[in-house]
């Protein structure tokens, strides 16, 4: 599968940092949590979150993505994907907690929506640095009772999004789902594995990808060798135990670079 | 399956995990190992780190794949470590495949390595589209002759010299790597390929160009190892396309003592057992009481 | 689709029949030009007649084709009348695809053919399995230049020189035979392979080994028409695993003027008119005005 | 597809020039008038007629036919296939009429056989050297009224095949099929062209085939540069105007032979 040539249709500044593109392809069967690699022609091919059926949500934070931050409707990128496992599905009546941070949202938003779809009750923890960064804060309110916390106070609790996991009875959910810096996801696993309850939370997972269809290894986490593009990106809890998982990670050599 | 013994290597079984596959950490290959790998081999590792080429590095086509990794590798200095768990937590012999731009960057990593009792080392002398690396030096006789006679002058394991198809006549680099105290051939790596999105015009690969791997090579690798069964006197390792257990048998018949197994690992991380599973099976429903029995079994059918 | 002209022939579309399909026979020619070619090679011929290998010559695998047909032809002076009714009965260019085992019989044929008035010679010096013959002769640039000399030097229409991507760098034999006075390079001619029935342990060829062909090549000879067009400065016809228009594209992109498709008439017998008409509504439809505006594209794309 | 080894579960002599080989691979789908390729290993690979859905029916001729005379039950060869264009098939209660010289009853027996099923009227001129050489007899015998003609007289009437098409109404036939040496099957052309129902007449051409599946072009046939092994190797005789046929084939090197 070479990646399919497509047109960008909307570009929607999210946030100051984050821009979402919309394209006239549809990952209609992607599953929430499932990736796309993303081709800025003649610069680099690079994983993103599918935020919507037909599209990507992005944070600047170097080449490519600067690249894209350029471009606008009518302009093209090359997709291929979904690529990668999900969230596992709530039944309905099940109550589920969305922690996302920063550019997390990016795949927590559709599986927030499509919980509610199912009928699931969803309760979301949302932080970022301040108000502004705050991402799909619209689409989180509408689908289930939204918390936020902000690094800055700038809106909800000042601090951490971790901070808002104190003041709940975190053994109420039937599973947890997290997305955003690898240093707020350990915290969270941190908390529930405290509690050993871990088993019941998902983590989306960033490393470096090369292949991003599962051949390489350049995506491998300790000690198991799971890959992050093929058996990931989202890992139940049990699996991250005595992992890499908020100590290290590596690069494009496949040296290693500690959080 | 019994052991079995090929170049110098004790092997579990005859399906091997090929070089850049599932092959950048120690866990990752365990990991393979433990999937019923008979003997694995880790990505080729150079003198000084190297991030690699640009994305997209591998894409899947209908009948193959392309990839241009570009070699990356943190270097040997940082790669020993991953080299020791490896060997550490796997029950199959672990081959270190290596690479460098001249014998003495060879020697260096292939000293580095040492230390970490790999079964034996690859060299990479193949790779298609790591300039001034790989297939830039095994189109050259000399340059392999020298460089394979470098690093088994430093090391007390067997070395297995890995060839590019990408030559006039791949006898003649296998003969010089021979001379030189090789201790198998493998055959071959990735075959020089091109793909280009047409809708955007641009080529399909960050490096523009890479090499070709799956089905598609698997005839010019049964070529290629056909061939220098014919013509050399040490093992020859398969490597081109294998899939299933067929493609294994095809190219043990061929000429080939053992078969690496690279891009299928796509279709499943457990695909080195299923076949070495499958050529078992294979071997006891035709009456064959050995894997050895139908090494080159072709080259007696006439 | 209007005419155009590619190394000094007016093709009707830049889909060409390649040699060796279709192309034993004056009325199977003119079948294949009615059937919407651009232009048509004839079956290579060589100076004597030859009955080829045994069969099986020719198998269809997954992914692709393997042929060793061994060049069987009943020589110029028998295959000159068979020429003279393509040429009569085809409203498109002939190409006679010519071979030796060395200048002197290479010229032998051109100047048995020339009466006929084909548009344009092709040199076959790249069948992977003819000894003495075809790529025996094409790995080495001087033999390829003191061919292509010689021949261009009797006839007076423009001599195409086909070339075998079984040698270590194509673009040096290229060069060697446009420095004698190539008007076009065609690239490329199968790639050498082999298949083996397991279950016999024979080789399925009846020659053993023979040439692949089809979409495993593809990418293959993509970055040969690639390097080519970067070094060279006459046009390059592409060949290699062309069976869709978006094959087509893709190759015309990478470099080629215009395109041969060979295997892919298992598919259809109409699919060069099929590939053509593709061709031109991928122009019309991208917005560009013609063939020649994306020959090279990727080059461009950086 | 590469040939698929099989394995010979039987040998029947049928005459004292041909042998049925049949095997444990079925063609089911195989129409009666399809060829497959059979491998004899080592040697070369032919093309036969289907005379059985899993068998082939030989005549000794050369090198590899003789080979396979030198094989027996267990022993293998390499079949692929079905290949070509069969027979029209008839409708219930058609006329038809076969007309089969020598091993040119190998797949005509089928098509009498599947004729009979579907319920069609069935002749069979059938002719031969002698009585003992008249192939699949019985076959024939068991599918429709059979009338016989031998060279030597030891068996039906003494002479050509062909002789039989004078003492009959050939216009009663919605369709003749024909299959045998070449110059017979043109005899019979020539005298159905002269009573201009050649259009009503089907047959299985021979020629050389290297490929066997329609692309290298050896058995073509002038001038409308029809594929024996791919367009045929039935066809309809109205194909066969103004053709090679009768007159000239060519050989392993594309050279014209005379008939
Ligand atoms: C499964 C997954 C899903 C992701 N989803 C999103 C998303 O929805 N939105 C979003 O903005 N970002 C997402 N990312 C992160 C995104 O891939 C990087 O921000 C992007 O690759 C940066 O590219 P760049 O060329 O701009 O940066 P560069 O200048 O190349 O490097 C900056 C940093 O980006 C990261 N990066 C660069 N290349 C890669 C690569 N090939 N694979 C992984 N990380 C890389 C590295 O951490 C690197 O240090 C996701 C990453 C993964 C692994
Ligand atoms: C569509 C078709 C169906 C046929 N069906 C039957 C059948 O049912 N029974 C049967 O006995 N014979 C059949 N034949 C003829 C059969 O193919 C030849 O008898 C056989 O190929 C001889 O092979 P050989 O090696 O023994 O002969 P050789 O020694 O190779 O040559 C003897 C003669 O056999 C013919 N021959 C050889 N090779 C081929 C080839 N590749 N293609 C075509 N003809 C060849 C030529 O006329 C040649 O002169 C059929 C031929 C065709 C084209
Ligand atoms: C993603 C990828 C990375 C590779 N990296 C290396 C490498 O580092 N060293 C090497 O010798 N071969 C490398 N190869 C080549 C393979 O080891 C193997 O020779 C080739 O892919 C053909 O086998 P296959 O068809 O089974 O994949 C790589 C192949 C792939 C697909
Ligand atoms: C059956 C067959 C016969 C061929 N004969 C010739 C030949 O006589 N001369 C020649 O130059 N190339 C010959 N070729 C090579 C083709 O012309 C072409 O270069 C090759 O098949 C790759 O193109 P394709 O993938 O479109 O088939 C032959 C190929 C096939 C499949
Ligand atoms: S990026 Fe290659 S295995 Fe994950
Ligand atoms: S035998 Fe090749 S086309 Fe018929």
């Amino acid at each position: 599968m070479i990646p399919i040539y497509s047109k960008i249709i909307e570009v929607i500044e999210e946030t100051p940092s984050t821009r979402t593109f919309l394209f006239d392809v549809e990952f209609s069967d992607a599953l929430p949590g499932q990736f796309a690699m993303v081709w800025v022609h003649g610069v680099d091919e690079v994983p993103m979150g599918i935020s919507y059926k037909n599209g990507v949500t992005v944070q600047k934070v170097g080449d490519a993505t600067s690249r894209m931050f350029e471009l606008s409707e009518g302009d093209f990128m090359g997709l291929r994907g979904p690529f990668g496992n999900g969230f596992t599905l709530p039944s309905p009546n099940e109550k589920i907690l969305i922690i996302a941070g920063g550019v997390g949202s990016a795949p927590l938003a559709p599986l927030a929506e499509e919980a509610k779809n199912i009928g699931a009750d969803v309760d979301i923890f949302l932080g970022s640095r301040c108000r502004d960064e705050l991402l799909f804060r619209d689409r989180f309110n509408k689908t289930g009772n939204l918390l936020i916390a902000t690094d800055d106070g700038s809106e909800g609790k000042c601090g951490f999004v971790t901070d808002l996991l104190l003041d709940v009875d975190l053994g109420e959910y039937h599973r947890i789902h997290v997305c955003g810096p690898e240093i707020m996801m350990y915290r969270v696993f941190r908390i529930l594995q405290d509690k050993n309850i871990h088993e019941n939370a998902e983590f989306s997972m960033h490393r470096y990808f090369k292949c991003g269809i599962g051949v390489c290894g350049a995506c491998c986490m300790d000690k198991l060798g799971l890959r992050v593009c093929r058996d990931g990106p989202v890992f139940n809890g049990k699996l991250l135990e005595d992992s890499e998982f908020g100590q290290y990670a590596r690069g494009p050599t496949g040296g290693k670079y500690k959080f | 399956m019994n052991n079995m013994k090929v170049a110098g290597v004790n092997l579990k079984n005859p399906v091997i995990l090929a070089s850049g596959i599932m092959g950048t950490t120690g866990a990752s290959l365990s990991r393979m190992a433990q999937s019923g790998a008979g003997g694995i081999v880790t990505k080729s590792i150079g003198p000084r780190p190297k991030k690699g080429h640009k994305n997209p590095s591998m894409v899947k086509l209908d009948f193959g794949y392309l990839n241009a990794m570009g070699l990356p590798n943190p270097s040997y200095s940082e790669f020993s470590e991953e080299l020791r768990i490896a060997v550490e937590k796997s029950d199959v012999p672990v081959i270190a495949s290596i690479f460098g731009g001249n014998a003495e960057e060879f020697v260096e990593v292939a000293e580095g390595l040492m230390g970490e009792s790999p079964a034996a080392f690859e060299l990479n002398v193949s790779c298609p589209h790591a300039e001034g690396y790989g297939a830039s030096i095994g189109v050259d006789s000399c340059l392999v002759e020298a460089i394979t006679a470098a690093v088994c002058h430093v090391v007390d394991v067997p070395v297995w010299v890995k060839l590019t198809p990408n030559v006039t006549d791949i006898v003649s680099v296998g003969q010089a790597a021979v001379d030189a105290g090789a201790s198998a051939i493998v055959a071959i790596n990735t075959v020089r390929g091109m793909a280009i999105d047409i809708y955007s015009g641009y080529p399909v690969l960050g490096n523009r160009f890479g090499g070709l791997s799956g089905d598609a090579i698997r005839p010019i690798a049964v070529k290629c190892v056909y061939d220098l069964y014919a013509a050399l006197d040490v093992p020859i390792i398969g490597v081109g396309g294998i899939s299933k257990w067929e493609d294994a048998i095809e190219m043990i018949m061929a000429g080939a003592s053992a078969v690496e197994v690279g891009s299928a690992v796509y279709e499943s991380i457990n695909v080195l057992g299923d076949i070495a599973r499958g050529i078992d099976t294979f071997l006891e429903d035709a009456g064959y009481s050995s894997v050895e029995e139908i090494v080159g079994l072709t080259h007696r059918r006439i």
